[in-house]
C-alpha cells in the first residue's frame, strides 16, 4: 500500500491532512442528506473509539476479551443516570464514567486474568451478560427495560449542543485524545510490556514483567475507553436501553480490530471505518428480509480473515516494522 | 568470599517423578559455573526453578543473602487453597438459602453483591500472596456472617405467620435456623483457622520471575522465546525494563522524567547490541534475524537487565564451531563485567573451555562437582555419558 | 401461607422440571465436552447446530412430510456430517495457528449460521406440530398428587441416559475411542504411532455434533418452540454445564448438566425469575475461577 | 487507505443516494416488518399500502400522488435512530407514521424533535412517551389505560378476584403490569404474585408450577403472543385446566389460533372487525380481498394514521410544522378524526383516549366478548 509508505515518510502531515477533512466533511454538499451521513460517519467515530479501547486487550496483550460491551454499557448507565440525576456536564461526566469503567476493570480483571485464553474469553462474556442482566432487573436504578429516556444533551460554555455536526466534532474530539493516549502507551515501557505479554507471556516474565499488574493496567484502560464512549453514547442518543448493550456488540467491535489488524492502531481504526458504514450501506443494497440477517456477514468476515489473512489489513508486524523504522530516524544511526 | 547464589537441598517433583532431588550447589561472583548432564537430568528444571517459573517441592534459594525460595513446601500452599475454596463454597452455598428463607430478596440481591466482592478480593490475594488484602476480606466477610446472624435470630424472636417475604414458610424456616446457624458458626470456625494459617504464611511464598530479574537474575532459553514480531531494539529495551520506572502516568503526560529514562534506555539497548554485535541489525524485526543472531540476542536482552547471575541455558545448541568459538568470547567479556554466569552446555569443548568450576548431574542427582579436570576424569560422570552413548564422552 | 404438604409437592414438581431441563443441557453439552477435550477449542457453533437439529427436523416433517422418527434419525445424521464439514472447513486449517484464531473462527461460525437459519427460516418462534408424535406422549406418566411427569419428559431422560452410556462405551471400550483419548493427550505423539489424527478429530465432531443435533429435536418436542437464536442461550448454558462437570469428562457433562439444570429451576423458582440466566452465567464464572477441573474433570496443569 | 476511500466511496453515494427521490409526496411508515415482532409490522405495512393505494385511486392530495415508503427499524433503538435520522433530513418528508415498539419510539423520539417533524406513532403504548415531545403524536391508547381496563374487565365482567401475573421483562409489558396492580389493589383483587421471563425463554415450568400452588382464578400475561401460546400450553401440560388466561393487544395475533390450549383466552384491542362503526366496513372489506384475512388493530390503527396524515396534508399543506399544529387543534370529539378505529383525537401531550373492547378465542377463532365494558 503506497500510501502507507508515505505515512511513513512524514506520518504527522499525513494525519493532520486526515483530521482536517474529516474536520471539513460536514460542510460538503451531499444532496440533502449531510445530517444523515454524519451521523453514520459519527457512529463510526465513536466505533474507532470503541475498537482503540478493545484493541488494548486481544490487541496488544493477546486476551480475548469478550466482555468489553459490559464496559460500554457501564459507561453509558453511569452518564445518563448523572446526567438525570445531577445534571452533570459532559466534562465531569466523561473522567467519571472512564473511573467508573476502570474500577469494575480492575474488579473483573484481577481475578480472571491468570485464566487461559478461551477460559478468560468465557468469563468476561459471562460478566457482560450478567451486567446487562443487571441493567435490565435493577428497575430502582435503571429503570430496566423501560429505558433511559430524556438525558439532557452536553453543553459548551452554557450552548447545547444538538445539531449533528457537533455531535461529530465532539466524537473526533475523544478520539483524538484517546489516540494520543494509546500511542503514547504503546511507545512507552508499559506498551512494550503488553507486547512482551502478547508474544511470549514465560520470557516477558523472565524480563521482570509483572504479568498480572500489566494486565490488570491493560484491563483497566480499555475499560475506561469503552465506558468513555459510552458516556458520549449516552449523550448523543438521549435514549439508552438494555438492548443496546448485547453480546452482538462486543462480536462486532472484535470484528473490527481482527479485520483491521489486531495490535496495529491504524488497522483498528481503518476497520471501524470500513465496517461500520457498510451496515448503512447494506440497508440500501439489501432487501429487508435480508437485512435483519447482515450479522452474517461480520461472522463471515471473522472466518475468513481468521483462515486467509489472520493478521489483517494492516498487520501488528508492519505497525512494529514502522516503529522501529522511525526508530531509526531519531537516532540517525 | 561469600557466594552470590546458594542452592541448598533443593528438590522438584512432577506428580509422582522427582526431576530434582536434594540439590546443593553454590556460585560464588564473577565465576563462570558450569552445569552438565545426559538429557533429563534435570538441568533446565533447575533454571526453572531459579528463574522462579517452577515453584521447588522442597528446599531453598538464597540469593545474595535474600530468600528466592524460603523454606517453603507446595502442600502447605495446596492446603490454603483448599481451606480458603471450601469456605468459599460453603458461603455461596449457604448464604443464598439462608437469606431466601428469612429476607427479602432485595436484601439477598445486595448480600450476593457483596459475597461476589468478597470472592473477588480472596481470589485476587490467594493469587498474588497479598496477605493483608486478604485480611481485609476475611474482616468484611466476619461482617456480614455476623450480620447474618442478627438478622436470623431477629427474624427468629419475631415469628410472626403473617409476614409476606419471599418464600417464607413456618416449617421451612423451622427446619433452617439450626441449619443455618449451625452453618455460621462452622464457617466462621473454618475462617479462623484460614487466619492463624495464613499469618503463618505470611512471608511463605516463592518470589515470582518478574521479582527474582529485579534482583538481579536473568535468563536465557534453550528454545529461543524471543519477541519475534518486535523489532531487536524493542526486545532489547523490554530486557532493561525491570530497571525502569516509568508508568502509565508517565507515559501519558511524556513527563520529563519518563522522557529522559526513554532516551537513556534506547542508548543503553544499543550499547548492549553492541556488545552482541548486533547493532547493525537493531532496527529489524526479531523474527528476521539468523539463528546465532538470535541467540546472541537472548543474551543482550538478558544483559540489558544488568544482571549480577545470569542463566545461559545451552547458548551454543546448534552453532559452527566460528559462532561457538564467538561465544566463548562473548561469555568471557561478560565475565570481565563481573557477572556470575551459570551455564548449561553439551558441546564439552566450550565446557570445558569456560568454566571455573562444574556441576554434574544425572537423574536429577548430583554425581559430582569440583574444577573441569577433576569432572574430566571423574568415573561416574564418564559413567553416565557413556550410558548416554559414546558420542557424549568428555574429551 | 400454604400447608408443608404443598410446599414438598412444590419442590417435587420444580425437581423434576428441573431434572428434565438438566437432561438437555446434558446432551447439547456433551458435544463441547468432547470437541474441548480433543482439541481444547471451545466450539461456540455448537449451539448453532443444536438449532439446525431443531429446524432441520421441524422442515423434514411439516414441508417433506416424513414420519417422525424417520426424520430424528435422519437429522442426527445430517447433523453429524455438518459437524464434519465445519471442521473440515472451518477448523482444520488453523490446527497449527494460535489458539486465538481458532477462537475467533468458532464465534465467526456461530453468528454466521445463526443468521443463516435467520435468513432461511426467519425469527419466528416455529413449533412442531402435535400430530407428529402419539399422543401417548403428552399424557402424563407418573403423578403423585400435583406433580406431574408426561412421557415425554421421561422420553427425554431416557434418551439421554442411553445415548450417554453409548457415549461412554465408545471411548472406553472401543479403538476408535482410546485413539480419541491418545490424541486428547499429545496430538503429535499419537501421530507418530499412527493414529489419523485428523479422522478422529472429525469423528469426535460427528459424535457431538450428532447429540447436539438430537437434543434440538427433543427441546423442540419438549418446549415446543424453535427459533434461529435458540442456539445462544442454550449453547452458553450448556458450556456451562459442561464446565462444571468438568470439561473433557462425558459422565461429568452429564452430571453437570443435571446440577446446572436444577439450580436454574430452583433459582428461578425460590430466588427471583429475574435473574434466571444469570445463575447460569455465576456458576460457570464460579467454577472457573475456583475450580476449572469441574466437579470430575482431570486436573488441567499449568505448564510454566 | 484506498480500500478506505473506495469504501467511503460507496457509502456516500449509497447514502446519498437514498434521500433523492420522486416529486410525489412521500409517507414513510417506520416499523419492524422483519425479525421477531414482524407478525406485527406485517397488518401495518398492508393497511398502509392499501390507504395509500385508495387515496391515490381517489386522486391523490391535492392533485399530488401520494407514496407509502416502508422503512424497517426491527423494533431495534439504534435501527429507529438512523432510520429517523434519515427521515427528518429527507425534504421530501414532512409526516411519518411510526414507530411500532416503544423502545424504538423513545430513541426515534429527541430527532423528530429537533427536525421539527410531526410523526404518528399506530402502536407504541408506552406512557411517558406524549409528554416527551410536542411532534410526537400516537392514535393508540396508552398502557395504564389498558391495564385498568383489564383490571375492571376481570373484576366486574368475569369476576376474577385471585390473578397472578406473568410477565415479560420488556417496558410494554412492565408498564401493562404496573397499571393492572394499581387498578387490581382499587377493585380489590389479589394479585396472588407476579413472575418474570424474558422474551428468549422456552422454559416456562418453574414459575407456573410456582402459580399452580397459588391455585389463581387467572393469570395475567400482559406480553407477546410467541411466548404467551408456549405459556398457555405448558401451563395446561402441568396439569392448570381451569385457570383462566387474559392478556392485552399483544397477545392479539392469530398464532395463537393454532394452539389448542389457548381456548378461552380473551385480550383487549382496540378495534374489532363487528363492533367497528360503519365506515370500517369499506376497509375490512377491502382489506380481507386483498389480503385474504381479517384486519387486527395494528392495520386498524396504520389505516387511519395514513388517512390522518393525509388530512392533514391535504388541510395546511407539506409544512413540517403547519402540519403539526393541525394535528394538535385536533383536541375535541368535535374535531376529531372519524377513522375506522373509532375517533381520533389528541390531549396536549399528542396522546389520545380510545375506547378499548375485549376478544377471546372461541373454538378456535377470533370473536368479539359477548361481555363488553362500555
Amino acid at each position: 500500500m503506497m500510501d502507507l509508505k508515505k505515512m511513513q515518510k512524514n506520518p504527522r502531515f499525513f494525519f493532520l491532512g486526515l483530521v482536517f477533512l474529516a474536520l471539513l466533511l460536514p460542510w460538503l454538499p451531499m444532496g440533502g442528506s449531510t445530517n444523515y451521513v454524519i451521523r453514520v460517519l459519527t457512529t463510526a467515530v465513536l466505533y474507532m473509539v470503541l475498537a482503540l479501547g478493545l484493541n488494548i486487550v486481544p490487541g496488544f496483550t493477546g486476551l480475548l476479551d469478550l466482555g468489553y460491551v459490559g464496559f460500554y454499557g457501564i459507561g453509558a448507565y453511569t452518564s445518563g443516570l448523572l446526567a438525570i440525576h445531577y445534571n452533570m456536564g459532559l466534562w465531569l461526566i466523561l473522567p467519571l464514567a472512564a473511573l467508573n469503567g476502570a474500577l469494575w476493570g480492575i474488579l473483573l480483571g484481577a481475578p480472571t486474568l491468570r485464566l487461559t485464553g478461551d477460559y478468560f474469553a468465557i468469563v468476561t462474556f459471562g460478566f457482560s451478560e450478567l451486567v446487562v442482566l443487571v441493567i435490565r432487573n435493577e428497575l430502582w436504578l435503571t429503570r430496566g427495560p423501560m429505558g433511559l429516556p430524556g438525558i439532557p444533551p452536553p453543553t459548551l460554555f452554557g450552548h447545547p449542543l444538538t445539531r449533528d455536526w457537533e455531535f461529530f466534532y465532539l466524537i473526533l474530539f475523544i478520539l483524538l485524545i484517546v489516540l494520543a493516549v494509546v500511542t503514547r502507551l504503546q511507545d512507552s515501557r508499559v506498551g512494550r510490556a503488553w507486547f512482551a505479554i502478547r508474544e511470549d507471556e514465560i520470557a516477558a516474565q523472565c524480563c521482570g514483567v509483572n504479568l498480572i499488574r500489566y494486565k490488570v493496567t491493560a484491563f483497566a484502560i480499555s475499560a475506561s475507553i469503552g465506558a468513555m464512549a459510552g458516556a458520549f453514547y449516552a449523550k448523543w442518543f438521549k435514549f439508552i436501553h438494555p438492548d443496546m448493550f448485547k453480546f452482538w456488540e462486543s462480536i462486532l467491535i472484535l470484528c473490527l480490530i481482527v479485520f483491521g489488524g489486531m495490535g496495529s492502531i491504524a488497522g483498528t481504526m481503518l476497520g471501524a471505518l470500513i465496517l461500520i458504514p457498510l451496515s448503512e450501506v447494506l440497508r440500501a443494497v439489501l432487501p429487508q428480509s435480508l437485512f435483519s440477517a447482515r450479522y452474517l456477514i461480520y461472522g463471515l468476515v471473522l472466518v475468513l480473515m481468521m483462515r486467509w489473512r489472520p493478521e489483517g489489513l494492516i498487520p501488528f508486524e508492519r505497525a512494529q516494522a514502522r516503529k522501529a523504522w522511525q526508530a531509526k530516524e531519531r537516532l540517525g544511526s | 568470599m561469600k557466594p552470590v547464589l546458594t542452592v541448598t537441598r533443593l528438590s522438584k517433583s512432577f506428580g509422582g517423578l522427582s526431576a530434582l532431588k536434594e540439590i546443593t550447589l553454590a556460585a560464588h561472583p564473577g565465576q563462570i559455573v558450569g552445569i552438565i548432564g545426559p538429557n533429563g537430568a534435570g538441568k533446565t528444571t533447575l533454571f526453572n526453578c531459579l528463574a522462579g517459573l517452577y515453584s521447588p517441592t522442597r528446599g531453598q534459594i538464597r540469593f545474595q543473602d535474600r530468600a528466592v525460595v524460603p523454606e517453603f513446601s507446595e502442600a502447605r500452599a495446596h492446603h490454603i487453597r483448599r481451606c480458603a475454596v471450601l469456605f468459599m463454597a460453603l458461603g455461596l452455598v449457604w448464604l443464598p438459602l439462608f437469606w431466601s428463607f428469612f429476607l427479602p430478596a432485595a436484601f439477598f440481591k445486595v448480600e450476593l453483591v457483596l459475597l461476589g466482592i468478597f470472592i473477588l478480593a480472596m481470589r485476587f490475594s490467594l493469587m498474588r500472596g497479598l496477605m493483608r488484602f486478604q485480611m481485609w476480606a476475611w474482616g468484611l466477610m466476619v461482617l456480614f456472617l455476623l450480620s447474618d446472624l442478627f438478622f436470623a435470630v431477629w427474624w427468629l424472636i419475631r415469628l410472626s405467620p403473617s409476614v409476606h417475604l419471599t418464600g417464607t414458610h413456618i416449617p421451612l424456616r423451622c427446619l433452617a435456623w439450626p441449619w443455618a446457624i449451625g452453618a455460621g458458626v462452622f464457617s466462621i470456625y473454618l475462617m479462623i483457622q484460614l487466619f492463624t494459617r495464613q499469618v503463618r504464611q505470611i512471608y511463605g511464598f516463592r518470589q515470582s520471575p518478574d521479582a527474582i530479574c529485579q534482583m538481579g537474575m536473568a535468563r536465557t532459553f534453550q528454545n529461543i522465546r524471543l519477541f519475534f514480531n518486535l523489532s531487536v531494539l524493542d526486545n532489547v529495551k523490554i530486557g532493561c525494563h525491570a530497571r525502569m520506572k516509568a508508568g502509565v502516568w508517565g507515559a501519558l503526560f511524556k513527563t520529563r522524567a519518563q522522557r529522559e529514562e526513554e532516551a537513556g534506555v534506547e542508548r543503553e539497548a544499543m550499547e548492549c547490541l553492541r556488545f552482541v554485535g548486533l547493532e547493525k541489525r537493531a532496527f529489524n524485526l526479531a523474527g528476521a534475524l539468523a539463528y546465532g543472531e538470535q541467540r546472541r540476542l537472548e543474551i543482550a536482552r538478558a544483559m540489558a537487565s544488568r544482571p549480577k547471575v545470569l542463566l545461559l541455558d545451552e547458548p551454543a545448541a546448534g552453532m559452527n564451531p566460528r559462532e561457538s568459538s564467538q561465544l566463548i568470547r562473548l561469555i568471557l567479556d561478560i565475565r570481565e563485567k563481573g557477572i556470575t554466569v551459570l551455564i548449561i552446555e553439551h558441546d564439552m569443548r566450550v565446557m570445558m573451555s569456560l568454566a571455573d568450576y562444574i556441576y554434574a548431574l544425572d537423574y536429577g542427582r548430583l554425581i559430582a562437582e569440583g574444577i573441569p579436570d577433576e569432572i574430566r576424569n571423574n568415573a561416574q560422570v564418564i559413567e553416565a555419558y557413556l550410558g548416554g552413548g559414546p558420542s557424549h564422552a568428555p574429551t | 401461607m400454604d400447608s408443608l404438604l404443598d410446599q414438598s409437592s412444590l419442590f417435587l414438581q420444580q425437581l423434576v422440571n428441573g431434572i428434565t431441563l438438566g437432561g438437555v443441557y446434558a446432551l447439547i453439552a456433551v458435544g463441547y465436552t468432547m470437541v474441548y477435550g480433543v482439541i481444547q477449542l471451545i466450539n461456540f457453533a455448537h449451539g448453532e447446530i443444536y438449532m439446525l437439529g431443531a429446524f432441520l427436523a421441524y422442515t423434514m416433517v411439516t414441508f417433506l412430510g416424513l414420519p417422525f422418527f424417520a426424520a430424528f434419525i435422519l437429522t442426527i445424521l445430517i447433523c453429524s456430517c455438518f459437524g464434519i464439514i465445519l471442521d473440515v472447513i472451518a477448523y482444520r486449517p488453523l490446527r497449527n495457528a494460535p489458539r486465538l484464531a481458532a477462537l475467533i473462527t468458532a464465534i465467526g461460525m456461530s453468528i454466521f449460521l445463526q443468521n443463516l437459519a435467520l435468513m432461511i427460516w426467519g425469527s419466528q418462534i416455529k413449533s412442531y406440530p402435535r400430530e407428529i408424535l402419539p399422543s401417548i406422549f403428552y399424557q402424563t406418566a407418573w403423578g403423585l398428587g400435583e406433580v406431574t411427569l408426561s412421557w415425554l419428559q421421561v422420553f427425554i431422560l431416557a434418551i439421554t441416559v442411553v445415548s450417554m452410556a453409548i457415549l461412554h462405551l465408545i471411548i472406553h471400550r472401543t479403538r476408535i475411542g482410546t485413539a480419541m483419548r491418545a490424541v486428547s493427550l499429545d496430538k503429535t505423539t499419537s501421530a507418530l504411532m499412527g493414529i489419523k489424527v485428523n479422522r478422529v478429530i472429525s469423528f469426535t465432531f460427528a459424535i457431538g455434533s450428532a447429540m447436539g443435533g438430537m437434543a434440538g429435536i427433543l427441546v423442540g418436542l419438549y418446549y415446543n418452540a424453535i427459533f434461529p437464536t435458540m442456539g445462544y442461550i442454550a449453547g452458553i448454558k450448556a458450556f456451562a454445564a459442561a464446565v462444571l462437570g468438568g470439561i473433557g469428562s462425558v459422565p461429568g457433562a452429564m452430571l453437570g448438566g443435571g446440577v446446572l439444570g436444577i439450580a436454574e429451576v430452583i433459582g428461578a423458582g425460590y430466588v427471583s425469575s429475574e435473574y434466571r440466566d444469570g445463575i447460569s452465567y455465576a456458576v460457570m464464572i464460579a467454577v472457573i475461577l475456583f475450580k476449572p477441573s469441574g466437579l470430575i474433570g482431570r486436573q488441567i496443569g499449568e505448564k510454566a | 487507505m484506498k480500500k478506505t476511500a473506495l469504501c467511503l466511496l460507496i457509502a456516500w453515494f449509497s447514502l446519498t443516494g437514498a434521500a433523492w427521490a420522486g416529486s410525489t409526496i412521500k409517507i414513510p411508515v417506520a416499523a419492524a416488518f422483519t425479525g421477531q415482532l414482524a407478525s406485527f409490522g406485517e397488518g401495518i405495512k398492508n393497511a398502509a399500502i392499501l390507504k395509500g393505494e385508495e387515496i391515490n385511486a381517489a386522486g391523490g392530495i391535492n392533485g399530488k400522488k401520494v407514496k407509502i415508503v416502508l422503512e424497517d427499524e426491527l423494533c431495534d433503538p439504534k435501527e429507529a435512530a438512523t432510520v429517523a435520522t434519515k427521515l427528518a433530513n429527507d425534504p421530501k418528508v414532512s409526516i411519518v407514521i411510526g414507530h411500532l415498539c416503544s423502545s424504538a419510539s423513545l430513541a426515534a423520539l429527541p430527532i423528530y424533535r429537533d427536525a421539527k417533524l410531526p410523526a404518528i406513532s399506530p402502536a407504541s403504548t408506552n406512557v411517558n412517551i406524549g409528554k416527551m415531545s410536542p411532534f410526537y403524536f400516537r392514535n393508540v391508547y396508552k398502557d395504564d389505560f389498558q391495564g385498568l381496563f383489564l383490571a375492571r374487565y376481570a373484576k366486574l365482567a368475569r369476576g376474577f378476584d385471585k390473578v397472578a401475573v406473568f410477565y415479560e421483562v420488556n417496558d410494554y409489558s412492565m408498564g401493562l403490569m404496573t397499571a393492572f396492580q394499581k387498578e387490581a389493589k382499587k377493585l380489590g383483587i389479589k394479585v396472588l404474585g407476579t413472575e418474570a421471563y424474558t422474551s428468549d425463554t422456552t422454559d416456562f415450568k418453574p414459575q407456573l408450577t410456582k402459580f399452580k400452588m397459588m391455585n389463581p382464578h387467572a393469570i395475567f400475561i400482559p406480553g407477546y403472543a410467541p411466548q404467551g401460546t408456549l405459556i398457555m400450553s405448558q401451563a395446561r401440560a402441568l396439569g392448570m385446566k381451569n385457570v383462566a388466561f387474559f392478556g392485552a393487544d399483544g397477545l392479539d395475533d392469530d398464532l395463537m389460533l393454532k394452539n389448542p390450549d389457548a381456548e378461552g383466552l380473551f385480550v383487549t384491542t382496540p378495534f374489532l372487525p363487528d363492533k367497528a362503526g360503519p365506515h370500517a366496513a369499506g376497509f375490512i372489506a377491502a382489506y380481507k380481498k386483498k389480503y385474504g384475512k381479517e384486519p387486527n388493530w395494528f392495520a386498524a390503527n396504520a389505516y387511519d394514521g395514513v388517512g390522518l396524515a393525509a388530512q392533514a396534508i391535504a388541510a395546511v399543506g407539506e409544512d413540517r410544522v403547519k402540519i403539526r399544529d393541525y394535528l394538535a387543534s385536533l383536541n375535541s370529539k368535535e374535531k376529531a378524526y372519524k377513522g375506522v378505529a373509532g375517533n381520533t383525537y389528541f390531549d396536549e401531550n399528542g396522546d389520545c383516549l380510545k375506547e378499548a373492547f375485549v376478544k377471546e378465542i372461541r373454538n378456535g377463532k377470533w370473536v368479539s366478548a359477548e361481555k363488553q365494558l362500555q
